[in-house]
């Protein structure tokens, strides 16, 4: 009992091979392509990666080729292939849309350059290398986003590897109970964000706002927290956010310039107080940032490697020194790093990172929302604090780790949550919405992409003719429909997505999916395939 | 006695030994990365490498191991690397949720099925009484955990409404040992609870059943009868009987059973230890699975201990040697 | 067996023929309308596991899609198909058909597999005894120390989710109590006077076990065979459930996961029931099995007669 | 060692005085058992253990029942208690005291069973729970037919155990502490609990070794006088109601072989099978008359599934005919005496006969 679908050979591929190009010999080829591996998160992720790289190896199969599904779980994917140089043949996989990755520096620099920990498809290009490193470095805008364009053009130009999809996430609400609940797009609606956790308001006596969610948060204290803009930023006020517009704007601080490439002056809001009362002052930015340099928590390594340190100006103002300069400090800095009260922990003799602060009583932050309780496992409240800035308009947030997506549909439907994000498969939130009249969908279109990548220092596909005629027969508009039930975009051409606006250069042609083009490509090169519709290499 | 508990017990740290150093090296050799989370996050090489080391994942395997056993007989088994925390603050609450679920749960259906497992052992040999007790017995031993959840939450959450839907409590700020004795965890408490009984119930019923039958054919019983007690009384002869090799399975199968729970939990969003342990090994928290998963086997060599204690309670045959 | 018991001579010089005791074993579950009605519906599930790629109407996991181009996700029952679709727009019958096919290859590889185990171990331990004996019950001890699920999820995790996995994985869990049952069987059938005659007519110690011991232990071990069976297709099941299931095939443990993972659990009923309803009873007609079985061959539970 | 009753003199100690009056007073049961048939229905048929068997136990009296083991002996023992298991058929009455309590419900039974009619069981090795103390199994007969206290219960139990010469401690052990003889006599105490009008005793002496029958047995008829109950005792071994029994009723093959005054059935015995019964007993030499030989009846009981047609004891009978193996014989009287034999007349001939070994040899040779 062998199983059938574990290779996929299209049925299809025999006819059109023979009808096309007719079929060589096998004396005028050389070898037969060998079956490739398709790496993919399995079904820990949700079915959607599956159902993605099934479909996209069924076109790609109509090349003749045979592929071997390989789910891999998230966590030995990332450590494996993604960082750990372990790609076999392909993967399909999506990263995320975290809020800093509106920033292009993510995409060009670390998925693409040579050596960069992220670059699991093996592609080393020195020039490309060379522009992107540049490009973080332009403190002027007009000047990085020109090169920014020049590196996606370059890397159109080779193709190592391709975006399929862009990520569609959903947010489901109960619209009788809440209104002007915002999209954050293109980010997917993170805790931490002003939309729309902040900006929502209540319509009726239940001012609590239920967060229906899957996992529990681990840890109060942000020096431990890995998540990039995590719960827990409700409680710990960040210096900057970054609003639906891809904008960074102005939060704890109220604005920053560039004093020199290297050092950034910011100013702090004015009256702004941590939850027992105690003035936020320079200091105590100043003791967090230079704290947080000196320790250096492993969970924060990605985004505190380039700072050198903090000097106080004045009660409200203080420098904060790079070690190189950085024009991506701002997007992927300022909304991440927090402000810990020194009242709390100078005095501190243990270990800052591993702090129990819930213990210690002192989860005391600055931001919209003041700690309340922590069932383990169960459910969060944290309780509005009046005297933010920018405080809801209800009187607390509440997260309910309810383990499973069966459970927050539940707790959709009987009013028990308010706002259902995540986990919950889009098309499920959809589908609710349509079934119930309380509940409201909004599709959250983000950068969040799917990419394929290929294994750029192994034959086939180091040859670009063989990239080229992948590329021609990937198929995103069925990844998109088949594999994302119709909730994510097909994406556009390059390595920037289309959702980081000005950073993304849509002077790229569109290639369209074309099997019979990606044979031709294919036959030009020299290819050809057996009498059983087998694609063979040339012949050396 | 003594001589034969401290043999027992010998045996059984023994036994547990064994089963850490299985899931010690298990984990050890799992290909997936704890700090794989972060990496995606862009951790960088200096950092992971100082993570591992706080976690105490450097070194020689055999250095890790002794370094974990040295560890374990103090009694710490580490912080949890998601929580931050020792395991042990994060699991002893989880394993008050379990027990809430677990032990009413078993004892009840331990209880209904000796008493269903006697009435169906004594009706009388293939008459109705027997045959229908045996085959829905049967049959629902056959339903997986997941399906009883499944089917009591989808009839009497969604469909009547009289129990809520998953969790234990309705959100809001009762903590503490004092919400377990209030109206809204006990309402809470019901369907996972029935679930844990119509899961563990069967099993008991058909061995109970077993056993009655086998006695009930022995020569006391006649004479029982013949005494002219209730007839009552004299199932119950058979039946008291009848629990002897019955305690022999119930231990072990209890404990078995709460390991077993995980899917309840699930399935009702129950936090309890099996639930965190199946996030653990997700999440590749290493410690606080081992811990959960020690302290599983741990009850399970108890269990056994248990077993062979109480028979001895309940069979004056039995002499220890 | 009255009449195997009644003629000890041949027994003693002959040994038992396996196959008559396989047949007796068969013969004797036949006898019991429950599990004539188990082994009928085995027979059944094994001929659909069998057939299934020629009757389920479409691949597993191709997506419907509407006259409009639409995904056809979630439809209920349709005549084009019959018994609905998923949220991903695959047909549920062809799902459905394929998962017989998991189900019982997962149960019966494993179960084979373990009975062969458990048999082996059992079989030296009880035989041979002494320091054989004493480090294999230890080994069985520390075996059956381990909390089943708990390991499986972490085994799985480890070895990756594969059906090949997940049956290796079931192996090392269930052969441990097969193991020990086997055992006392044997230690039962060793001080049969047969075999004491055997062992001083200078037969060897494997001429004995194949002859006179394995013959009559086939009950027990049929037995735990088909529990084991019935074991393998529940701990497949709930791995699946828990998203540990091999993602390349469709087993009903997996159909139900994601359904559950999609939420279309409580409204999907079309997808969600012939899983569920297919498992209980192939799971429960193996206890059937197994129960009739166990009852016709403990004297102390058949009807008198 | 009499510790409850020194204990607790004063209310509990009338109360067992009063209970004991109440049980004293009870009279000795008559017993009439007439056709007594039963059956066993399983699939191949039915199986007729008992078939037909009449026979009457006297207020006072005590009755032996004998045959080989398989002769329904015990069976009808156990349709009397209402022990049969479930699916039996059965037809006759046994009037006790008048009333019949064949076929009454387990509930009804209740009224009867140890109030009226004790049992003193065949096995005693396995017919006492193994998980109850010897002193709680007899309270539990008490206190399930007598409203007194627990410690009432107990007392009455010490006495009984020393009626059957136990220590009162004993009481708290358990059976598996018993040698057979003490579980034996722990099973009498049982029996007489209630001091029940009827006493049933199934092969009581059957697992023991010789010695201890005989110390059972002595103990047997010594109640049996002290206490005046009526008795069946089944047994196998015709010695043994050669000494213990006033009539006797010898079974084959579920039917009544013959009856009567068990001096006239042992003297003059009028059924070929009591004849080869005797002969299969040791007796001690009467002096001066050669020492009889031992002498088994060879052949087995036939498999009642199948009952032969004519005399079920002519196919191992060295006198049978034509006749006996066509025509079920009826039960004849003679004097007190009965039994189911076509010649009843020639039963001086064959006593004489049946006498020498040769008879029942040259019967064995033949089948």
């Amino acid at each position: 009992m062998k199983l059938s679908t574990r290779k996929l050979v299209a049925p299809l591929a025999l006819p059109i091979a023979m009808s096309l190009s007719g079929f060589a010999f096998a004396q005028d080829l050389g070898e037969r392509v060998p079956d490739i591996q398709i790496a993919y998160y399995a079904a820990d992720m949700g079915p959607m990666y599956e159902q993605s790289a099934r479909v996209l190896s069924e076109e790609w199969s109509k090349l003749g080729l045979s592929f071997k599904m390989q789910p891999v779980q998230f966590s030995t994917f990332i450590s494996n292939i993604m960082v750990g140089g372990g790609l076999e043949d392909m993967a399909v996989f999506t990263v995320g849309a975290d809020p800093d990755r509106v920033d292009p520096t993510y995409w060009l620099h670390d998925l693409g350059a040579c050596g960069a920990r992220r670059n699991g498809a093996k592609w080393c290009d020195e020039p490309y290398t060379e522009m992107v490193r540049k490009q973080r470095e332009l403190v002027n805008t007009e000047e990085r986003v020109a090169l920014a364009k020049q590196a996606q053009q370059h890397f159109y130009d080779v193709m190592p590897w391709w975006p399929a999809t862009n990520t569609v996430y959903g947010m489901v609400w109960n619209s009788d109970k809440w209104e002007n609940v915002t999209s954050p797009e293109p980010v997917a609606a993170h805790e931490g964000l002003i939309d729309p956790w902040l900006s929502a308001k209540p319509k009726t006596d239940d001012r609590w706002f239920d967060w229906a969610h899957y996992e529990d948060v681990t840890t109060y204290n942000p020096m431990a927290e890995e998540g990039a803009v995590g719960w827990i930023r409700f409680v710990y006020d960040t210096f900057a956010k970054n609003n639906s517009k891809g904008e960074t704007i102005p939060w704890a601080a109220t604005s920053w310039e560039f004093v020199e490439p290297t050092t950034v002056k910011i100013t702090l809001r004015e009256n702004m107080k941590f939850h027992d009362g105690e003035a936020v002052t320079a200091d105590d930015a100043v003791f967090t940032i230079n704290k947080v340099v000196e320790l250096q928590p492993p969970a924060m390594s990605s985004r505190i490697s380039n700072l050198a340190g903090a000097e106080k100006v004045d009660d409200l103002t203080f420098n904060i020194k790079l070690k190189t300069p950085d024009a991506s400090f701002i997007t992927t800095v300022l909304p991440y790093a927090f402000i810990l009260p020194e009242h709390h922990w100078a005095n501190y003799e243990g270990d800052m990172v591993a702090r129990d602060v819930v213990a210690d009583g002192v989860v005391v932050g600055s931001g919209p929302f003041k700690f309340k309780t922590w069932r383990v496992n169960e459910v969060h409240e944290l309780e509005t604090f009046k005297d933010h800035f920018h405080a809801p308009e209800y009187d607390g947030v509440r997260r309910l780790a309810l383990g499973q997506a069966d459970a927050i549909r539940s707790a959709m439907i009987s009013g028990t949550g308010d706002i259902a994000t995540m986990v919950l498969p889009v098309a499920a939130m959809s589908d609710l919405a349509n079934q119930y009249n309380q509940l409201e969908f909004k599709e959250i279109p983000s950068h969040g992409s799917m990419l394929v990548w290929l294994n750029n220092s192994k034959a086939p596909f180091t040859d670009p003719a063989f990239r080229k005629a992948m590329r021609m027969a990937t198929s995103k508009e069925r990844a998109a429909v088949e594999g994302w039930l119709g909730f994510a975009i097909p994406a556009a051409e390059g390595p920037v997505p289309r959702m980081l606006g000005m950073w993304y250069n849509s002077d790229l042609p569109e290639i369209a999916f074309d099997i019979d083009g990606a044979r031709k490509v294919l036959e030009e090169a020299g290819y050809g395939w057996d009498s059983d519709g087998r694609l063979h290499y040339p012949k050396k | 006695m003594r001589a034969y508990i401290l043999r027992r017990l010998a045996q059984s740290v023994l036994v547990v030994w064994a089963v850490t150093t299985i899931m010690f090296f298990m984990f050890r050799v799992m290909p997936a990365d704890p700090t794989a989370m972060l990496l995606e996050r862009g951790l960088s090489e200096q950092a992971r490498e100082k993570l591992l080391q706080e976690w105490g994942l450097t070194g020689t395997l055999w250095d890790q191991y002794i370094a974990y056993l040295a560890n374990i007989l103090q009694g710490d088994f580490g912080n949890s690397f998601l929580y931050r925390k020792p395991v042990w603050d994060v699991l002893t609450p989880l394993i008050i949720n379990t027990l809430w679920i677990a032990v009413p749960g078993l004892l009840l259906g331990a209880a209904l099925g000796a008493v269903l497992g006697t009435a169906v052992g004594w009706a009388r040999r293939g008459g109705k009484l027997e045959r229908m007790g045996i085959f829905l017995a049967t049959v629902i031993r056959g339903v997986p955990n997941f399906v009883i959840g499944i089917a009591l939450l989808t009839i009497f959450s969604s469909t009547l409404g009289w129990f809520p839907e998953f969790g234990m409590g309705d959100p809001g700020d009762r903590t503490g040992f004092a919400r377990y004795f209030t109206l809204e965890f006990l309402h809470h408490l019901a369907l996972p609870l029935i679930a844990v009984i119509i899961y563990f119930m069967p099993e008991n019923l058909l061995l109970m059943r077993s056993g009655v039958v086998e006695n009930r054919t022995e020569d006391y019983i006649e004479l029982v009868r013949a005494k002219g007690v209730p007839q009552s009384r004299v199932a119950w002869h058979a039946a008291r009987n009848s629990m002897l090799p019955l305690i022999t399975w119930l231990f072990p199968a209890l404990a078995e059973t709460i390991a077993g729970i995980v899917v309840i939990e699930i399935v009702f969003s129950w936090p309890g230890v099996g639930r965190e342990l199946v996030f653990a090994v997700s999440r590749q928290d290493y410690p606080l699975a081992q811990a959960a998963f020690f302290l599983l086997a741990v009850m399970i060599v108890l269990a056994n201990l248990a077993a062979d204690l109480v028979y001895g309670k309940l069979d004056p045959r039995v002499v220890y040697k | 067996m009255t009449q195997a018991n009644s003629t000890n001579e041949p027994v003693a010089i002959k040994g038992r023929s396996w196959l008559s005791a396989v047949g007796q074993s068969l013969r004797l579950v036949a006898g019991d309308s429950f599990a004539l009605a188990g082994l009928t519906i085995l027979f059944a599930f094994i001929v659909i596991a069998i057939l299934a790629p020629y009757i389920s109407p479409y691949e597993p996991f191709k997506a419907m899609m509407t006259e409009t181009g639409r995904l056809n996700r979630l439809s209920p029952p349709t005549s084009a198909h019959l018994l609905g679709t998923t949220s991903f727009g695959n047909d549920v019958l062809s799902q459905f058909l394929h998962g017989f096919r998991i189900a019982l290859l997962v149960g019966l590889v494993a179960a084979v597999a373990v009975g062969f185990i458990s048999t082996v171990v059992g079989v030296i331990s009880g035989y041979f005894g002494g320091y054989v004996d004493d480090i294999l019950m230890r080994i069985t001890d520390i075996a059956l120390s381990i909390p089943t699920l708990p390991f499986a999820i972490v085994a799985v995790a480890l070895l990756g989710p594969s059906v090949e996995n997940i049956i290796l994985v079931i192996t090392i869990l269930f052969w441990r109590n097969g193991a020990r049952i086997i055992r006392s069987a044997v230690l039962t059938e060793r001080e049969r006077v047969y075999v004491k005659w055997a062992r001083a007519a200078g037969a060897s110690h494997f001429q004995i076990i194949m002859r006179h011991i394995l013959p009559n232990i086939v009950r027990v071990i049929f037995l735990w065979v088909t529990m084991s069976v019935a074991f393998a297709v529940l701990t497949e099941a709930s791995l699946s459930f828990l998203g540990l299931g091999d993602p390349t095939v469709v087993s009903w443990g997996q159909m139900l996961n994601t359904a559950f993972s999609s939420g279309n659990l409580r409204t999907a009923w079309w997808w969600v029931i012939p899983p569920s309803v297919a498992l209980v009873m192939l799971v429960s007609s193996l206890y059937l099995i197994g129960r009739a079985y166990e009852e016709q061959t403990n004297p102390r539970l058949r009807v008198r007669k | 060692m009499n510790f409850t009753t020194f204990e607790k003199p004063g209310r509990k100690s009338t109360e067992l005085a009063k209970l004991n009056d109440r049980l004293a007073a009870k009279p000795a049961a008559h017993l009439q058992v007439q056709n007594l048939s039963v059956g066993y229905s399983i699939a191949r048929g039915i199986f007729q253990a008992v078939d037909d068997v009449s026979f009457e136990v006297k207020p006072g009296t005590n009755l032996g029942l004998v045959g080989e083991s398989g002769c329904g002996k015990s069976t009808v023992i156990k349709a009397i208690m209402g022990l049969q298991p479930d699916g039996t058929r059965i037809s006759g009455l046994a009037l006790l005291n008048g009333e019949n309590i064949l076929g009454l419900s387990d509930r009804e039974l209740q009224a009867i069973r140890w109030v009226k009619v004790a049992l003193i069981t065949q096995s005693a090795m396995n017919s006492l729970d193994p998980v109850y103390s010897i002193g709680d199994q007899i309270v539990e007969a008490i206190r399930s037919h007598e409203n007194v206290s627990n410690a009432t219960a107990w007392a009455r139990a010490e006495e009984l155990f020393a009626l059957v010469g136990m220590p009162a401690a004993r009481l708290y052990e358990f059976p598996h502490q018993f040698s057979g003889g003490m579980r034996q006599r722990a099973v009498i105490a049982m029996a007489l609990a209630l001091n029940a009008g009827m006493l049933l005793a199934d092969e009581p002496t059957t697992a023991l070794d010789p010695i201890m029958q005989s110390q059972i047995m002595q103990r047997i008829r010594g109640i049996h006088e002290h206490m005046r109950r009526s008795m069946i005792l089944v047994t196998h071994d015709i010695a043994v109601v050669a000494e213990t029994c006033e009539n006797t009723v010898v079974m084959y093959a579920g039917k009544v072989a013959e009856k009567g005054p068990t001096e006239d059935v042992l003297e003059r015995p009028l059924h070929p099978y009591t004849m080869g019964l005797k002969n299969a007993f040791p007796r001690l030499p009467v002096r001066g008359e050669p020492r009889q030989p031992l002498i088994s009846i060879p052949g087995v009981v036939p498999n009642l599934f199948h009952p032969p047609k004519g005399c079920r004891f002519a196919g191992r009978c060295p006198f049978a005919t034509e006749r006996c193996h066509n025509d079920p014989p009826a039960l004849v009287s003679e004097g007190m005496q009965a039994a189911a034999c076509h010649y009843i007349d020639r039963a001086s001939e064959f006593r004489e006969a049946a006498s020498r070994p040769e008879t029942w040899r040259r019967m064995g040779s033949a089948a």
